[in-house]
C-alpha cells in the first residue's frame, strides 16, 4: 500500500512473534468485550466508547502486523490515543483528567524516543523497512547500535511500565473502565515487551553484554519495587496496576537473560530466557486480565475499590471469589498454576546463565536477580493473601459490601474462562512452551529452541505430575482421618476475647501490610498520621484515626521534577515577551545584525 | 559625472546629518520638519541623478518624492500632531547623549557592513550606499528608543527614506510601476498609522506607547 | 485561457460590491469568496499537472509553488469568509460591533484576500513585495476592527514590526535588483521571477548573501519566524476570529512564499548551503521559542498563535533540510497546518464567543456547553501536535526522516523538531483538556453551533485520511511544488 | 510401565515413612531441649498421643468461616506431603524427583502458606489476621534466603534438581568442607529455622498473642482439622531436615536394596544429630522481636550470596 510520502510504503506482515501477540490480543480483548457488555449497567460510558474500544484493539493488532517504521508508529500512536480516550471515559473527575493527561504525555514522549531510535536506524541502514533493518543490522557500528538500544529501551520501557518510567501506569489503569484496564494491563503494556524483543533480537545484531545486564537490573528493580508498592496500596485496581509493574519486571528478567545470552553467543540460554519471558507474557495476560475483571465486578457490586470497605464477599459473590482466588494463586506463582511455570523457567534461565561461567560479573548478577525474583514471589504472595483475604473473607466492613450481589453471567463467563486458562496453561505448560518455542525463534533466533525447556540441564519440572500428586495426597489427607471414626462438627462464635465479634476486629489491609511496611521502611518511606480525639477531661479516646501511606518517591523525583523544571524554565523565558514594542524592535534589529555578521 | 557624484555624496552626508539631528532633538514638530528636510534632500538626489543619467523616470521619482515624502506625509503627521495635543518626546528610553553615541555607532556598523559589498560598479555614488544603510539603522534606533507613537512613525519613515536612497543611488530606482506601488504603499501606510494613532489617542488619551504593554507572554 | 486574472479581479470586485451592498455585504462576501476559492483551485490544479503559466503579458506567473500557496489562500479565505457570517452575527448580537460597521469589515476582508491572492501570482518580485506590504495594511485594519484597547495595541505592534520588517525586505529586494540589473542585460525585467531564476547563477554572490539575509529577516517577520515573531501572538490573539483564521492559515504562507522565492535565487547564486542553513537555524529557533509559551499560556488564541510560530518554523526547517522528501513534506505540511489551524481557530472562536472570553482560566466544561467545538478543539489539537494517524504527523515524520538522513545541521534540526513537538503536545493538550472537560462553573444552555460538519468535520476528516493516503492530484501538486523548490546542487 | 510402578511404590513408601516419622522427630527435639534445660520433659511418643487425641475430637468452626476454612487443612497437608516426595531421604533418587526440584519445593511451601494464611483471615478474628500477616511477612524474607541457599548449592552441584545435587556431593566428599558449601549450609540452616517456626524466629510452644505467628493462624481450628494441620506441619519440618541432610551430608543413602540397613542407620543418626543441634540452638537463644527478623534472614541471604562468591573465587 503506497504511503502518503514519497519513498514511503505501508507494509504489513505476520510472523511467529507477531502471531503470538496477536493471539493474546484477540483472546483477551474478546473476553473483555463480552465482559463489557455484561458490565454495561454500572460505571460511566459514553457514546462511541464501543467504537473506540474496537479501534484500540485493531490498532494493537496493527502494531504487531506492521513491517515498517511508519506503519508501526501510526498504529502505535493510534493505540495510545484510543486507550487515552478510553481512560478519559469518566472525564468529569479531575484526577481522571490528570491521570489521562499524564498517561498520554508520557506515552507520547516515549514515542518520541522510539521515533528517534527508528530514524537513527533509518539513517544507518537507509531504509524504513524492518526487514532491511534486520538484514543490515550487522553493518551498524557499536555506538549507533547502543544509542538505538538505549532510546528503544526508554521508549518501549515506558509503554511497558518499567521502573522508573512506570509512573503513569498506577494512575491510568485504575481510572479506566475495568475491561479497558484489563486489556491495557493484560495486553497493551506487553506490546512494549514486543518492541523490546523486536529491537534486541530482530532489528539489532548482538550487542555488548551490558545491554542485557541493564535490562536485568531494571527488571529486578521493577519486580521488587512494583510488588512493594502494590503491598502498600488499598485501592484494588491500583494494587493490580503495581503488580503489572512487578510482572513486567519478571518478564524483563527473562528477556535480559536472553539478551546477555545473545551477546555471549549462548543460543541455549537465549532460547530459555526468551521462552520464559514470552510464556510469562502470556500468563500475565491471562491472570492480570482476570484480576482486573474481578476488581471491576467488585467495584460494580460494592461501588468502591477500597479494600478497607470490602470484606465477606466470598459468601455474597462466590463466583467472582473463586475466579479471583484462582487468579491470585496464579499471580503469586503457586504450583500447579501458570504463574509458577513461567517463574520457574525464569529461575532456570537465570541459573543457567549464571552457571554458563563466563566470568564472575555475568555470573553474580543473574544469581542476585534470582534472589530478587524469590523476594518478589514471596511479597506477591503476601500481597494477594491481603487482597483476597481482606476483601473476600472475614466480615463485611461497609453496608454496601454486606448487600453485594454476584456479577452477571456475561461478566462471570469471561472470568471463568480466564481462570480455566490459568489452570490449563499451568498444567499444560510444556506443550504451550513447545508451541511458543516453535513460533518465536523462527522469527528471531534463526534456529529452533534447542531443548524442551522443562527439562533443562539444571532442573526438571512436570506440573501435571505435581498436580496429580497434590490431588492424590490431598484425597488421602481428607480420607485417612476418617479411619479413626466419624466426628461431629459444631458451629460456634469466633473467639474475640469474650466480646462479640465486630467487623473492625478483622485485619484491615493497612494493618495486614504493616510488618512488611516496617521491614522495608527504608525503601517505601512510610508516613503515618494518628489523630486521637479524647473525651473531654478524660484520658479516654473518643476516636482514633490512623492513616498510613507511602511517599510517592518516583512521582516526586522522576515525573514531577521534570515537569516542574520545564514549567519554571518556561516562566523565565516568557519574560522575553514583555509587551514593549521597543524591545521587539530590538530583537528584530539584533537578529538582523547578528545574521549579517555571522552568516557567511 | 564626477560632479554629479560629489553632489550626491554631499547630499547624502547632509541626509545623515539630518537623521542624526532627529536623534538628538526631542521636539516632535522639529522631528517632522527634519523629515521634510530629509525628503527634500532625497528629491534633490533624485533630480541630480536624473540630470546626470538622463533617465526619464528618475524625474518622476523626484517628483513623487517631493509630493509624497516631502508634502503629503508631513502634512498627515502635522494633522495627527494637531489632534493629539503633544509637543515633546518625554523621557526617551535613552538620554540624548547616549542616543547620539548609539546613532554614530550604528553609522559605523553600516559603513563597515556596506563596505563588504562590492559596489565599485555602483552608479553614480559609491559612498552613498553606506549612508542609506545608516539612515535605515538610525530610523530603527529612533523607533526603538522613543516612547511616543509619533516619534516611532518618524523613525519608520526615516527607515523608508534610507531604503529609498539606496534605491536611487544603487539602481537608478526600481522599475517605475514598482516605484509607484511603493509610494502608494507609503501613503496608505502613513494613513493607516495616522488612523491608528488617533484611535489609540482617543482610547487611551495618550499616544505614549507605554500604555501599549498589556499583551505579554 | 488562464483564470488567474479572474482570481485577481474577483475579490476587488467583491469589495466594491460589499461597499455598496449594505446589509447584504456579508452574503456578497461569502458568495464571492466561494467563487474565488473555486477559481483558485482550478488554477492551482492546472499548475500542479501542467507547465508554469503566464498571463497579463508576463505580469502573472503561476508554477506549482504559486499554485500551492494560491490553493491554501483560496481554501482558508473561503473558510474565513464563511465563518465570519455566524461570528459577526454573534458579535453584533453581543454589542461588540455596531451593525453599520459590518460592510466595511467585509470590504477590508475582501481586499486583504485579494492582496494575499496577488502575492503568489506576481511574476515581478517587486510587485510581490508590494502585495505583501498591502496585506499588512488591510489586515491591520481588520485586527483593529473591534475598538478594544488590546486590539489597538496588537494592531499597532503588528503594523510597526511589519513595516520595519518589510523595509528590510525592500532593501534586500533592491540589492537583488542591483545585482540583477548589473548581471543581466535589460533592467526592466530584472525583477521578473522567470528572468531571475534563469540567470540566478550569474548574480553576484556577495550581494545575494546580504540580500537574502535582509529578505529572510524582513519577510520572516511577517511569516512569524522567531525572534521576529513577537507581533504574531498579539495580532492573532486579538483579531476577530475569522481574521485570525486568515492570518494564520493564509498570510503566514504568503510571507513564507516570499522567502522561498529568494531562497531559490540565493541558492542559485551563492550555492544552496548558505540560505538552506539559515532556514534551518531560523526554523529550529522558531520551534524552540514556541515551546515555553505553549507550556505556560493564559489565552486560548495565543496558544494557537504560538503553535503557528512552531509550524512555520517546521516548514522553514524542512525547506532548509532540502532534498525531495523534505521539500515534499514541507509542501504537505504547509497544507496540513493551514487546514488544521483553520479548524482550531474556528473551534476556539466558537468557544470564546460562548464564554465571552479567551482566558484559559475562565474556559471550562466546553464539552457540555459547546460540545462540537470542544470536540473539534481536542481533535484539532491532536492533529496539529503531530499525533498519527493525522496528516501533520506524516509530514513531520517526513521532515524528521529527511533531517536524520541529512547533514549535521539538518540532523540537529530534526532532533529539535521531535523533542519540541513532543513538549508542545503535552502543553497544548493540557490546556485544551481543561477547556473541554473541566467541570463547567454553572450549568447553562448549550450554545448552538451550526455547520459543524463544514467547519470541523470536513477538515478533520481530510487530515485523517491524508495521514494515510494522499489523493493523486495533491500528491502531484506537492511533488511539483517540491520540484520547484528543488535547488540545483 | 514397570517404572511407573516403582515410582508409585517408592512414593507411597516415603510418604508412609515421613508421616510416621515426623511426630517422633519433634518428640526427640522436645526431649533434648528439656534435657538441656534440666527438665525431664514429655515422653518422645507424646506427639503421637496428642495427634491421636486431636484426630478423634469433635470440631467447632466459626459461624463466619467460609469454605476456605474447610479446604485449607487439606491443601496444606497435601502441599507438604507432596514436597516430602521431592526429597531423597533413605534412597536415591527422590520418589518424585523427576517431577519437581528445589524451586518446586519452595513453590509447594508457598501453596501451603497461602492456604493457612487465608484460613487465618477467614473467621475475622484479630489473632488469625495477625498470624497471617506476620507469617507472610516472615516468609517474604525466609523464602529468598532458602532459595538463594538452594541456588548457591545447586550452583556447583549442577542445578536445582535435589537428587543430582545430593549425588554430586555424595561423590565429591571433599567438597563438603569447601567454604562455599559451609556458608551455604549456615544460610540454609537459618532459613530452615525460620521456615519451621522455631526459636529465634517463632516459638512453636506458645499461645501468647504478642509472640505467636504460626499458632495465630491455627487459633480458630480445633479437633480433627487441627490434628491434620499439626501433623502436616511436622511433615514439613522433617522434609526440611532431610533436605538439609540430602544436600550437605547425603552419605550412606541406599542405591540398592542391600544398602537399606546402612541407609536407615545413617538417616537416623543424621536426624538425631540435627535434632540435637536444633535443641541446642533453641535453648541457647531467645526469640527475636519480629522486626529483628529481617536482620537475621538478611544475614542468611547475604551468607548465601557469599557462598556464591566463594564458589566463584575459590572454585
Amino acid at each position: 500500500m503506497p504511503g502518503p510520502l514519497p519513498d514511503l510504503v505501508l507494509t504489513w506482515q505476520l510472523d511467529g512473534l507477531g502471531a503470538f501477540f496477536a493471539a493474546l490480543i484477540a483472546v483477551v480483548s474478546g473476553l473483555a468485550a463480552v465482559y463489557a457488555v455484561g458490565h454495561r449497567s454500572h460505571g460511566p460510558g459514553f457514546r462511541g466508547s464501543g467504537l473506540l474500544f474496537a479501534l484500540f484493539v485493531l490498532s494493537m493488532v496493527a502494531v504487531v502486523l506492521a513491517a515498517d517504521a511508519f506503519s508501526f508508529l501510526a498504529a502505535w500512536e493510534t493505540m495510545s490515543l484510543a486507550s487515552f480516550g478510553l481512560v478519559l471515559t469518566d472525564h468529569r473527575r479531575s484526577d481522571v483528567r490528570r491521570s489521562a493527561w499524564m498517561y498520554v504525555v508520557m506515552t507520547h514522549t516515549a514515542t518520541a524516543f522510539i521515533v528517534v531510535a527508528f530514524l537513527t536506524l533509518a539513517r544507518a541502514t537507509g531504509s524504513l523497512s524492518f526487514a532491511d533493518w534486520s538484514a543490515r543490522s550487522s553493518g551498524l557500528d557499536a555506538t549507533t547500535a547502543s544509542l538505538v538500544f538505549v532510546l528503544g529501551l526508554l521508549g518501549f520501557g515506558t509503554k511497558a511500565g518499567m521502573i522508573p518510567l512506570h509512573v503513569w501506569l498506577p494512575r491510568a489503569h485504575p481510572v479506566a473502565p475495568s475491561h479497558v484496564s484489563a486489556v491495557m494491563s493484560g495486553v497493551m503494556i506487553k506490546l512494549g515487551i514486543y518492541g523490546l524483543v523486536r529491537l534486541t533480537f530482530d532489528w539489532l545484531a548482538a550487542g555488548p553484554a551490558w545491554w542485557g545486564s541493564l535490562v536485568l537490573i531494571l527488571g529486578a528493580a521493577s519486580a521488587v519495587l512494583g510488588v512493594l508498592y502494590a503491598l502498600m496500596e488499598h485501592d484494588l485496581k491500583r494494587l493490580l496496576a503495581y503488580h503489572s509493574v512487578e510482572n513486567i519486571g519478571i518478564i524483563l528478567l527473562g528477556l535480559g537473560t536472553a539478551i546477555v545470552g545473545r551477546s555471549l553467543g549462548l543460543p541455549g540460554i537465549v532460547a530459555l530466557g526468551l521462552t520464559a519471558a514470552l510464556f510469562h507474557v502470556a500468563n500475565h495476560a491471562t491472570f492480570k486480565a482476570l484480576l482486573f475483571l474481578g476488581a471491576g465486578a467488585i467495584d460494580g457490586a460494592v461501588g468502591t475499590r477500597d479494600i478497607e470497605r470490602l470484606g465477606g464477599l466470598i459468601r455474597r459473590m462466590p463466583g467472582t471469589a473463586i475466579c479471583f482466588l484462582i487468579g491470585s494463586a496464579a499471580i503469586s506463582a503457586l504450583p500447579p498454576l501458570n504463574g509458577f511455570a513461567s517463574e520457574w523457567l525464569t529461575f532456570q534461565a537465570l541459573l543457567s546463565l549464571g552457571r554458563s561461567g563466563v566470568n564472575a560479573a555475568t555470573a553474580l548478577l543473574p544469581l542476585l536477580a534470582g534472589g530478587a525474583l524469590a523476594l518478589t514471589g514471596a511479597l506477591a504472595l503476601a500481597c494477594f493473601v491481603k487482597a483476597f483475604g481482606v476483601s473476600f473473607l472475614a466480615l463485611p466492613r461497609s453496608p454496601r459490601a454486606a448487600a453485594a450481589h454476584d456479577a452477571s453471567v456475561l461478566e462471570l463467563v469471561p472470568m471463568a474462562t480466564l481462570a480455566a486458562a490459568c489452570v490449563a496453561l499451568g498444567v499444560g505448560a510444556s506443550p504451550t512452551v513447545a508451541l511458543i518455542g516453535a513460533l518465536v525463534p523462527s522469527a528471531t533466533l534463526g534456529g529452533g529452541l534447542a531443548l524442551g525447556p522443562f527439562d533443562t540441564s539444571s532442573g526438571r519440572l512436570a506440573l501435571p505430575g505435581i498436580a496429580l500428586a497434590l490431588a492424590c495426597v490431598g484425597g488421602l489427607a481428607a480420607a485417612a482421618p476418617r479411619l479413626l471414626g466419624r466426628v461431629s462438627t459444631r458451629v460456634g462464635e469466633t473467639w474475640a476475647c469474650g466480646v462479640t465479634l465486630h467487623p473492625i476486629h478483622g485485619y484491615t489491609s493497612t494493618a495486614f501490610a504493616k510488618p512488611i511496611r516496617l521491614m522495608f521502611r527504608g525503601i517505601v518511606r512510610p508516613v503515618r498520621d494518628v489523630e486521637i480525639v479524647r473525651r473531654a477531661g478524660t484520658r479516654f479516646a473518643a476516636s482514633i484515626r490512623y492513616r498510613a501511606q507511602v511517599a510517592p518517591v518516583f512521582e516526586r523525583y522522576v515525573y514531577r521534577a521534570v515537569t516542574e523544571t520545564l514549567v519554571l524554565g518556561a516562566h523565565l523565558v516568557r519574560r522575553a515577551q514583555n509587551g514593549s514594542l521597543q524591545t521587539y524592535l530590538a530583537y528584530l534589529f539584533v537578529a538582523l545584525l547578528a545574521t549579517l555578521v555571522l552568516a557567511r | 559625472m564626477i560632479d554629479a557624484t560629489t553632489v550626491v555624496d554631499a547630499l547624502a552626508v547632509a541626509l545623515l546629518a539630518a537623521a542624526l539631528a532627529s536623534v538628538a532633538m526631542r521636539g516632535l514638530v522639529a522631528g517632522v520638519w527634519l523629515l521634510v528636510v530629509q525628503s527634500t534632500l532625497l528629491a534633490l538626489v533624485a533630480a541630480t541623478i536624473a540630470v546626470a543619467s538622463g533617465v526619464g523616470h528618475m524625474w518622476a521619482a523626484a517628483g513623487l518624492t517631493l509630493a509624497v515624502r516631502a508634502i503629503a506625509v508631513p502634512a498627515v503627521l502635522f494633522l495627527v500632531l494637531g489632534r493629539v495635543a503633544l509637543r515633546r518626546e518625554m523621557r526617551p528610553i535613552l538620554t540624548t547623549r547616549v542616543a547620539l553615541l548609539a546613532g554614530v555607532g550604528l553609522t559605523l556598523v553600516a559603513f563597515s557592513a556596506a563596505g563588504r559589498l562590492e559596489l565599485s560598479a555602483a552608479y553614480p555614488a559609491p559612498r552613498a550606499l553606506p549612508v542609506s544603510l545608516s539612515l535605515t539603522f538610525i530610523g530603527v534606533l529612533l523607533m526603538a528608543t522613543r516612547r511616543k507613537a509619533i516619534s516611532q512613525l518618524i523613525g519608520l519613515i526615516t527607515v523608508e527614506n534610507g531604503i529609498f536612497l539606496s534605491g536611487l543611488i544603487a539602481t537608478l530606482g526600481l522599475p517605475l510601476f514598482v516605484e509607484i506601488g511603493i509610494f502608494f504603499d507609503l501613503l496608505v501606510a502613513v494613513g493607516v498609522t495616522a488612523v491608528l494613532t488617533m484611535r489609540i489617542n482617543e482610547h487611551f488619551d495618550t499616544v505614549n506607547t507605554d500604555a501599549l504593554r498589556r499583551l505579554r507572554g | 485561457m488562464s483564470l488567474s486574472p479572474l482570481v485577481l479581479a474577483m475579490p476587488v470586485a467583491a469589495a466594491a460590491l460589499c461597499a455598496v451592498a449594505g446589509r447584504r455585504a456579508a452574503l456578497v462576501s461569502v458568495v464571492a469568496s466561494l467563487v474565488t476559492s473555486a477559481l483558485t483551485l482550478a488554477v492551482a490544479f492546472d499548475s500542479f499537472v501542467g507547465p508554469p503559466r503566464r498571463a497579463l503579458g508576463g505580469l502573472v506567473y503561476v508554477d506549482a509553488l504559486s499554485g500551492l500557496v494560491l490553493m491554501l489562500v483560496g481554501l482558508v479565505s473561503a473558510m474565513a469568509a464563511l465563518y465570519s457570517f455566524p461570528y459577526m452575527r454573534n458579535a453584533v448580537a453581543s454589542g461588540e460591533i455596531a451593525e453599520r460597521e459590518l460592510p466595511s469589515f467585509h470590504v477590508w476582508l475582501q481586499l486583504s484576500i485579494g492582496a494575499m491572492l496577488a502575492v503568489p501570482l506576481m511574476n515581478n518580485l517587486g510587485l510581490m513585495w508590494v502585495a505583501i506590504e498591502t496585506t499588512t495594511l488591510f489586515t491591520v485594519l481588520l485586527v483593529a476592527f473591534v475598538r478594544r484597547g488590546h486590539a489597538l495595541e496588537a494592531a499597532w505592534k503588528y503594523f510597526m514590526l511589519g513595516a520595519v520588517g518589510l523595509g528590510f525586505a525592500l532593501f534586500g529586494l533592491l540589492l537583488t535588483y542591483y545585482a540583477a540589473s548589473h548581471g543581466l542585460v535589460d533592467a526592466a525585467g530584472a525583477l521578473d521571477w522567470d528572468e531571475l531564476r534563469a540567470h540566478a547563477a550569474s548574480l553576484d554572490p556577495d550581494l545575494m548573501r546580504v540580500s537574502f539575509v535582509l529578505i529572510l529577516i524582513g519577510f520572516g517577520t511577517k511569516a512569524g519566524l522567531a525572534p521576529m515573531h513577537t507581533w504574531l501572538p498579539d495580532a492573532h490573539g486579538q483579531a476577530p476570529t475569522p481574521v485570525s483564521v486568515l492570518l494564520s492559515g493564509a498570510l503566514l504562507n504568503c510571507a513564507l512564499y516570499g522567502i522561498l522565492r529568494f531562497h531559490l535565487l540565493a541558492a542559485g547564486s551563492v550555492g544552496s548551503a548558505f540560505s538552506s542553513d539559515l532556514l534551518v537555524w531560523f526554523g529550529t529557533l522558531s520551534i524552540v521559542v514556541a515551546v515555553p509559551f505553549v507550556l505556560v499560556q493564559h489565552d486560548l488564541k495565543r496558544l494557537l498563535a504560538y503553535s503557528s510560530v512552531e509550524h512555520m518554523g517546521i516548514v522553514a526547517l524542512a525547506v532548509g533540510i532540502g532534498g525531495p522528501l523534505a521539500l515534499f513534506a514541507a509542501a504537505f505540511h504547509m497544507f496540513n497546518h493551514a487546514i488544521a489551524k483553520t479548524t482550531l481557530f474556528v473551534a476556539a472562536g466558537a468557544i470564546g464567543q460562548r464564554y465571552g472570553t479567551q482566558r484559559l482560566a475562565h474556559l471550562r466544561g466546553a464539552f457540555e456547553l459547546a460540545p462540537l467545538p470542544a470536540l473539534g478543539l481536542v481533535l484539532g489539537t491532536l492533529a496539529i501536535t503531530g499525533v498519527p494517524p493525522f496528516a501533520p504527523f506524516t509530514s513531520e515524520f517526513g521532515v524528521a526522516r529527511a533531517g536524520f538522513a541529512g547533514r549535521p545541521a539538518a540532523l540537529a534540526g530534526a532532533i529539535v523538531l521531535v523533542a519540541g513537538t513532543a513538549l508542545i503536545f503535552g502543553g497544548m493538550l493540557f490546556h485544551v483538556l481543561n477547556v473541554a472537560f473541566r467541570p463547567a462553573p454553572r450549568h447553562s444552555h448549550q450554545a448552538p453551533f451550526r455547520f459543524a460538519s463544514v467547519f470541523l468535520g470536513a477538515p478533520l476528516a481530510t487530515l485523517l485520511v491524508m495521514g494515510i493516503w494522499l489523493p493523486p492530484l495533491l500528491r502531484e501538486g506537492f511533488a511539483a511544488a517540491a520540484s520547484v523548490l528543488g535547488v540545483a546542487p | 510401565m514397570s517404572e511407573a510402578w516403582t515410582v508409585a511404590g517408592s512414593a507411597i513408601a516415603q510418604l508412609v515413612l515421613f508421616v510416621a516419622l515426623a511426630p517422633g522427630v519433634n518428640g526427640v527435639v522436645k526431649r533434648m531441649k528439656a534435657a538441656l534445660q534440666g527438665r525431664n520433659g514429655p515422653p518422645i511418643l507424646q506427639p503421637y498421643f496428642d495427634l491421636m487425641k486431636l484426630l478423634r475430637k469433635d470440631t467447632v468452626v466459626s459461624e463466619h468461616a467460609s469454605a476456605i476454612t474447610r479446604w485449607a487443612p487439606i491443601v496444606y497437608a497435601s502441599a507438604f506431603a507432596t514436597a516430602a516426595l521431592l526429597v531423597p531421604a533413605l534412597w536415591w533418587p527422590a520418589p518424585l524427583g523427576g517431577w519437581g526440584d528445589a524451586i518446586a519445593i519452595v513453590g509447594l511451601f508457598a501453596l501451603a502458606r497461602v492456604a493457612l494464611a487465608l484460613a487465618g483471615l477467614d473467621a475475622g478474628s484479630a489473632f488469625g489476621g495477625m498470624g497471617s500477616s506476620r507469617e507472610v511477612a516472615v516468609a517474604a524474607l525466609a523464602e529468598p534466603a532458602l532459595l538463594l541457599a538452594l541456588l548457591a548449592v545447586g550452583w556447583r552441584t549442577g542445578g536445582t534438581d535435589i537428587s543430582s545435587a545430593g549425588l554430586w556431593v555424595n561423590d565429591h566428599a571433599a567438597a563438603v568442607l569447601a567454604p562455599s558449601q559451609l556458608l551455604a549450609l549456615v544460610a540454609m540452616f537459618v532459613a530452615v529455622i525460620a521456615e519451621t517456626g522455631r526459636v529465634p524466629a517463632d516459638n512453636p510452644d506458645t499461645h501468647l498473642e504478642l509472640t505467636m505467628i504460626h499458632e495465630g493462624m491455627l487459633i480458630e481450628y480445633s479437633g480433627r482439622p487441627l490434628g491434620v494441620l499439626v501433623w502436616a506441619t511436622l511433615v514439613k519440618q522433617l522434609t526440611l531436615f532431610s533436605l538439609l541432610i540430602a544436600l550437605f551430608v547425603p552419605f550412606g543413602m541406599a542405591r540398592a536394596a542391600l544398602d537399606a540397613p546402612l541407609a536407615i542407620a545413617a538417616f537416623g543418626a543424621k536426624l538425631l544429630l540435627l535434632a540435637a543441634v536444633m535443641a541446642v540452638v533453641e535453648s541457647a537463644s531467645a526469640k527475636l522481636r519480629i522486626l529483628k527478623l529481617p536482620e537475621l534472614l538478611g544475614a542468611a541471604s547475604a551468607l548465601a550470596v557469599l557462598a556464591l562468591v566463594a564458589e566463584l573465587v575459590v572454585g
